[in-house]
């Protein structure tokens, strides 16, 4: 099947800038990423690197406020032309977004029954009877125990775990194309976390999905992505597919994440940290942003601002040393 | 930035005309207040009198300055009685909790759903109309929000470290209270004071219209509105005056509360 | 439910507090019934009479246990002005008062509520803005003085309603009706002004929550998202305003109907403190009473069928 | 645009009111009692005077007429008095008034059997009471009272009435229909009133509104049909739209001085507040000129009895004023207190106007603004007060209306107290030649001038408003408002 490699969505110097009284502030500083039919892409990063920012702008669920330019292009179409009501069409049915928390993304005073069927209501003619079948059977497919009597529940009685495979079957209910995952497992404990993983990987395999995962966690990455990206500071720093990433980082700053993965053996040892903060989206420096907390930084980092240098055939990373002495 | 201060200074600059116009009628007023004048009764509004005269001929301008006097003092010494005894009862409350809390809480609560200008009213009928009774009912009345908001500042903060710390050294309870909480949890009191001196201006409108606060000839809002209000065929700007100048003193502490609200919703 | 016996207790206590202050200080102040009810033309002989009647030269321990008797078997006793019983009397004059306050309860909510939706809707665009300080006006202007004005425009320049006639809805819905929209308005006004901004605030609030994005991400338009989701949930916070609020337009009322001079509830209890007639008195304190505790028990009903969660957890 | 708004009103005004055939007058107070015996407030016989009838009634002249008696005569001493009944006079329950009745009633008056009376004039001044025949009744005084005839005007009731409070039945022009407290006293025309002439209307709606300015804005708006004791100035607010009646109305409008209190007690001060009153500019102010200067307590409208010249007694000057103060020991004048009733908005003007001109001589006067509970408490019975002011409605007998200065009189609240004048009072009530009297009462009302007894301001007149279409209104020199003459056109 060669719609392996298809591109379903393409995204191309994506600049995303926030609207203040004084000046605007950019999140997302031109990124461009490519998501193939049927892939698991992951996008990794601390909080404030700009991938939530990113996910919601292919959503375009951005305020008023924000100035997005770049070009996303999904299907042949290009979704940043899109008008209101067209981008409606495709919000839910082609592309769906499963939040962090599930406790605040699912409406509290709504039975969580009705909030899957709403998505069926909105997209589809069917009639109550075949989306109530159509709901039980979504909720079966996730593995949510007894669907005609959680059908009836209202999210604070059911438990994170049962959220979140509610907040995923309104996602897949009507078939998307694309699923952005925005840290789906973040607010869960690690039996759960690994349980969701796997029906993610597993509506991939069936549903023919793609899915962008966005997490701050390298590790959840690494269990379902075939290709990660790395962004820092409204950049993409590293691209690589998600083994590759792990054996032959290319960026110091991806080398940090890693790091700073808890591993079995270094238990009850201090867990490394990446020292200094995420600069603020406020600060503009002509250099590599990661300058200020690299271990490898030099003159030249200062000054200059590193280009993607392609150091394999699938393998980028904005680094002046990427390919060299690291 | 800008943006978010402009309830502040709309209500910075409404009160301060407001206040410059009190201040001056201290001193200046551009006819008397009392003086009664047979030859200039209901003259419309003029350059002479700007504001026209009312059926006693007397200055309508001079007399909402004068009216101002009152507005401004009703509003300070009441709300000053509200927050103090507000501020007082919602620290012990809040500091020591367990059934002080609790009954002071509940009878806060239940004062609280009463129609507050139902207490007045009753206060005033009881201990006789006035100046001074209109003030203290409208204070008292009042005194239940500030207890409140400052019990659960109160509260917050008691856990909070920096008071521990001092508990630790031994710092008085009296001490810990007033000279490290309090100014921590002073800017929603400061909002709710600027509140209540708005709703304190608007009490002593309605009961000095009853007829129940402040008595002739001391000018008053309120009063001059109810006075008015029969001659808004003959006099529409006696019966109009009173309610503008009513609306933009409140209209003024709202947007300062709003504006205080707003900066430290910001921090 | 310990909680409402624990709020209910609270609110006995209050009213007790209320009513025995009230009973003392009847006792300290100047002002006497049978004399405010018979005037300056009465002979010493007709005031001795009314006065053995009322029971005003009685000693104070006979009083006293009078009144705590009365307390006790719920007799509010009988209206030293009127010799009329006083429950007779307030049952009279509530269906006014409730008419009143229950138009005034649906224009707030008719009027408040949408316009502080499409208030929030437009943020801080400019209908949003304007929406905002059109409210900021109306809550800062006193509901008499529009009351007034109401009575100008529309009773005497263009006669559409008469102010002081109250007819029963028994009698001529219609001109019930007319009777008691101007004053409904003048009370209701500045309370619409204040629930829209609370209804503003609440919905801009709501619509920070990640559920809204969700319900975006479905393809829901804005519209749907607002009325459907966040409504609902921005109502909670809402109705402990319309709370609040239905308990002031009581207060309200005592000033409108007297503008207004409509025979309710709020122009009684004037009457009633002006002539000293503490039975009276009393009884308009427990009727008050009543009625907030009834309106408090309301709301936490409304609570419990809006807000599934508070089925389980219990609210302090 | 003036006139087509006009046109519009009266015709407003005409179908609204034709077709009704019910007049709406706004009244200030609720009754005190239904049952007329039991009645003191003026602002019930205001109202009730439409109901019940005396033997005798007032007329518009300020005596009384026959009514349910058909004729009386008085006996040369003035001790007897004698009624004859009226035939076919019925009740408002259908039945004829028969001697019976009035044995009754003026029975219960005077307290028969043991049982106390409910007047203390009838039981004080009456002896014995009888039925002649089935058509006359005898009435023998035990104390002379020339002025007693007026009495006779209060009501007669049938016996046969069990509870005269909740079911008031009388003979008068109209029936009391409800009465719904401190809302509305309705009343409707009676058909079997002896006088098949009267009434007119066939709905008489007594609305209580307490606040004269909410009844002014019931009335532009066309809800009330009658708004009677208007001051002046409210009726300018009216405009020439409206019917309005004036006249004097024989009330005195007083600033009285507690003579009890330091310095009231000094009549050199009475006088300098008496010179620095400027009365003809408190009633061109307060009344825009309409009222009666008054020099004593008594209106020029008692005629018989009015002691004229005294207006002037004490002219405004400011001068003669601060010379009486230093006199007394006062040339800087001193701290004073008005005390008016919160409700009359009337008072209160003059009360303001006054005080202006009271600082002119250096008097400070603070007003302070009462209760009408607690002024009748404080001021009217208890007599704690500085200065007050207030209005005392007419009366039809000089007496009554003089007797409030004896010094043993109960609601002497000015504290007044003169041998002379007590004697000349006492003496002038058992004068039975009207001239005689009347000279007597003349030189009380000299006395009251000259001890500068209060400061006498003004028989403010009685402005009536009308429904354009309202006519046949009937001014008395009473407190009461006559609805049977009333005619809409």
């Amino acid at each position: 099947m060669n719609c392996e490699n298809e591109s379903l969505i393409e995204i191309k110097d994506l600049k995303i800038g926030f609207k203040t009284p004084e000046k605007i502030l950019h999140a997302v500083k031109g990124i461009s990423l490519e998501v193939r039919k049927r892939e698991i892409v992951g996008i990794v990063g601390e909080s404030g690197c700009g991938k939530t920012v990113t996910a919601l702008s292919i959503m375009r669920l951005l305020p008023d406020n924000t100035i997005v330019t770049g070009n996303i292009n999904f299907s042949g179409i290009n979704l940043l032309s899109l008008k209101e009501d067209e981008t409606r069409e495709i919000r839910g049915r082609d592309i769906s977004m499963v939040f962090q928390d599930s406790l605040s993304s699912l409406n509290p005073l709504m039975k969580v029954g009705r909030q899957i069927d709403e998505n069926l209501m909105i997209h589809t003619s069917l009639d109550n009877r075949d989306r109530l079948s159509e709901v039980l059977d979504i909720m079966d497919k996730v593995g949510l125990p007894d669907p005609e009597q959680t059908y009836e529940k209202y999210p604070h009685e059911l438990s994170g775990g049962m959220r979140q495979r509610i907040a995923i079957s309104i996602a897949i209910v009507c078939n998307p194309d694309l699923i952005i995952a925005d840290e789906p497992t973040t607010a869960l404990d690690v039996t759960v976390q690994a349980q969701i993983l796997e029906l993610l990987r597993k509506i991939n395999r069936e549903s023919n999905s793609s899915i962008v995962f966005i997490s701050h966690n390298l590790g959840v990455i690494r269990e379902v992505c075939s290709k990660v990206y790395v962004m820092y500071a409204g950049h993409i720093v590293e691209r690589a597919p998600a083994e590759t990433l792990f054996t032959n980082p290319g960026h110091p700053y991806t080398m940090g994440l890693i790091k700073a993965l808890p591993k079995l053996e270094s238990k009850g040892k201090e867990l490394f940290d990446i020292r200094g903060r995420v600069p603020s989206i406020a600060d503009l420096t002509q250099g590599c942003p990661f300058e200020p907390r690299c271990d490898y930084s030099f003159e030249r980092c200062k000054k200059e601002f590193p280009d993607l240098k392609k150091i394999d055939s699938d393998h980028e990373v904005r680094c002046f040393l990427a390919g060299g002495i690291l | 930035m800008n943006k978010s201060r402009i309830n502040l200074w709309i209500g910075i600059v409404l009160i301060s005309v407001l206040m410059l116009m009190m201040v001056v009628s201290l001193f200046y007023t551009p006819f008397s207040v009392t003086e009664i004048n047979r030859l200039e009764r209901f003259e419309p509004p003029s350059a002479r009198h700007l504001l026209g005269t009312d059926n006693f001929g007397r200055d309508v301008l001079s007399r909402i300055m004068k009216g101002s006097q009152t507005a401004f003092f009703v509003g300070l010494v009441a709300v000053s009685i509200g927050s103090i005894l507000g501020v007082l009862i919602g620290a012990i409350s809040g500091y020591f909790g367990g059934i002080v809390d609790e009954i002071i809480m509940r009878i806060v609560d239940s004062m609280m759903a009463f129609p507050s200008i139902l207490l007045a009213l009753m206060f005033v009928s009881v201990f006789g109309v006035g100046l001074r009774n209109t003030i203290i009912a409208i204070g008292i009345m009042s005194i239940p929000s500030f207890a409140r908001i400052t019990r659960s500042g109160f509260v917050q903060h008691k856990e909070l470290d920096y008071v521990k710390n001092a508990k630790i050294k031994g710092v008085s309870n009296l001490r810990i209270m007033f000279r490290h909480i309090l100014p921590n949890v002073l800017s929603p009191i400061v909002v709710a004071a600027s509140m209540g001196f708005a709703n304190a201006v608007l009490a002593e409108a309605a009961l000095s219209y009853l007829g129940l606060g402040i008595q002739p000839p001391n000018p008053s809002w309120g009063k001059m509105l109810s006075e008015s209000q029969v001659f808004i065929t003959v006099g529409p700007w006696y019966a109009i005056a009173p309610g503008v100048f009513i609306t933009l003193l409140v209209l003024g502490f709202n947007f300062l509360g709003d504006g205080i609200r707003d900066i430290r919703e910001k921090r | 439910m310990f909680v409402y016996l624990k709020k209910l207790f609270a609110m006995f206590l209050t009213v007790l507090l209320v009513l025995l202050i009230t009973f003392v200080t009847f006792e300290i102040i100047p002002g006497n019934p049978a004399l405010s009810r018979l005037g300056v033309d009465a002979q010493e002989s007709q005031y001795e009479a009314l006065a053995a009647e009322l029971g005003l030269n009685d000693p104070l321990e006979i009083r006293l246990s009078r009144w705590l008797k009365g307390l006790f078997t719920g007799d509010l006793g009988i209206s030293m002005r009127y010799s009329v019983p006083v429950s007779e009397l307030i049952l009279d004059r509530l269906p006014v008062t409730i008419s009143l306050a229950v138009m005034a309860l649906v224009l707030i909510v008719l009027i408040g509520i949408p316009l502080g939706i499409v208030s929030a809707k437009y943020g801080e665009r400019l209908p949003g803005i304007l929406i905002t300080l059109i409210s900021q006006i109306g809550m800062a202007i006193p509901s008499f003085w529009s009351g007034i004005i109401l009575i100008y425009i529309f009773g005497i320049v263009l006669r559409w309603v008469s102010p002081g006639g109250f007819v029963p809805w028994s009698q001529d819905a219609y001109g019930a009706f007319k009777s008691l929209i101007l004053p409904a308005v003048a009370i209701a006004l500045p309370s619409i002004a204040s629930i829209i901004r609370y209804t503003r605030n609440s919905i801009m609030d709501q619509m920070k929550n990640d559920y809204v994005q969700l319900a975006l991400s479905k393809g829901l338009n804005l519209n749907s998202v607002l009325l459907r989701h966040v409504l609902k949930n921005a109502l909670i916070p809402i109705i402990t305003v319309l709370g609040m609020i239905a308990a002031n337009i009581l207060g309200g009322s005592i000033v409108i109907e007297q503008v207004f001079t409509l025979p309710g509830v709020g122009r009684l209890l004037i009457n009633a403190i002006t002539t000293r007639d503490l039975p009276l008195v009393q009884g308009m304190v427990l009727y008050i009473a009543f009625i907030i505790v009834v309106i408090n028990f309301f709301i936490d009903i409304i609570y419990t069928v809006i807000d599934p969660r508070i089925r389980l957890v219990q609210r302090g | 645009m003036r006139r087509i708004v006009l046109i519009l009103i009266l015709l407003l005004f005409a179908v609204t009111t034709l077709l009704s055939q019910r007049i709406v007058v706004a009244v200030m107070q609720d009754p005190d009692f239904l049952d007329p015996h039991r009645a003191a407030a003026s602002g019930t016989y205001e109202m009730m005077f439409n109901v019940f009838e005396g033997l005798l009634k007032p007329d518009p002249n300020g005596t009384v007429i026959p009514a349910i008696a058909e004729s009386y005569s008085v006996s040369e001493d003035g001790m007897l008095y004698t009624f004859t009944l009226r035939s076919g006079v019925k009740f408002h329950d259908g039945s004829v008034v028969t001697v019976d009745d009035v044995l009754y009633s003026l029975n219960r008056l005077k307290g028969s059997n043991g049982e106390r009376g409910l007047s203390s004039d009838f039981e004080k001044f009456v002896s014995k009471i009888e039925a002649v025949d089935d058509k006359t009744v005898k009435v023998e005084l035990s104390t002379l009272n020339t002025d007693f005839l007026e009495k006779f005007i209060v009501a007669i009731i049938p016996e046969s009435n069990e509870n005269h409070e909740k079911n008031p039945v009388g003979t008068g022009p109209f029936r009391f229909v409800e009465y719904r407290p401190g809302q509305r006293l309705v009343i409707e025309r009676f058909e079997e009133y002896w006088n098949p002439e009267l009434p007119k209307v066939e709905e008489v709606e007594f609305r209580i509104i307490p606040d004269n300015q909410a009844a002014i804005m019931s009335f532009l708006a066309g809800e009330v049909q009658i708004l009677p004791r208007l001051d002046a100035i409210q009726a300018m607010v009216l405009g020439d739209r409206y019917n309005l009646l004036t006249a004097e109305q024989n009330m005195v409008q007083l600033m009285a001085m507690n003579h009890a209190v330091e310095p009231f007690d000094d009549i050199r001060i009475r006088r300098a507040i008496n010179h620095a009153v400027d009365k003809e500019e408190v009633i061109e102010i307060v009344a825009d000129g309409y009222g009666t200067k008054l020099g004593s307590n008594m209106s020029p409208i008692m005629s018989t009895y009015y002691r004229e010249g005294l207006e002037d007694y004490y002219e405004p000057s400011a001068e003669k004023a601060k010379a009486l103060l230093s006199e007394a020991g006062y040339p800087d004048g001193f701290d004073t207190k008005i005390t008016v009733p919160s409700n009359y908005q009337f008072h209160i003007d003059t009360a303001q106007v006054i005080a202006e001109q009271l600082k002119r001589v250096g008097i400070r006067a603070e007003i302070e603004l009462v209760e009408w509970s607690v002024w009748l408490d404080r001021v009217y019975t208890a007599r704690e007060y500085e200065m007050t002011i207030i209005g005392l409605t007419g009366k039809l007998s000089a007496y009554e209306i003089l007797r409030r200065y004896v010094s043993d009189y109960p609601r002497n609240f000015f504290n007044y107290s003169d041998v002379e004048y007590d004697r000349i009072i006492g003496l002038a009530i058992e004068k039975t030649a009207v001239e005689e009297k009347a000279s007597l009462f003349r030189k009380a009302q000299e006395i009251l001038t000259e001890d500068a007894a209060a400061v006498y301001i003004m028989d403010p007149n009685f402005i009536v408003a009308l429904a354009p279409n309202l006519h046949g209104y009937t001014i008395y020199p009473l407190y009461v408002q006559d609805m049977s003459t009333l005619y809409y056109r």
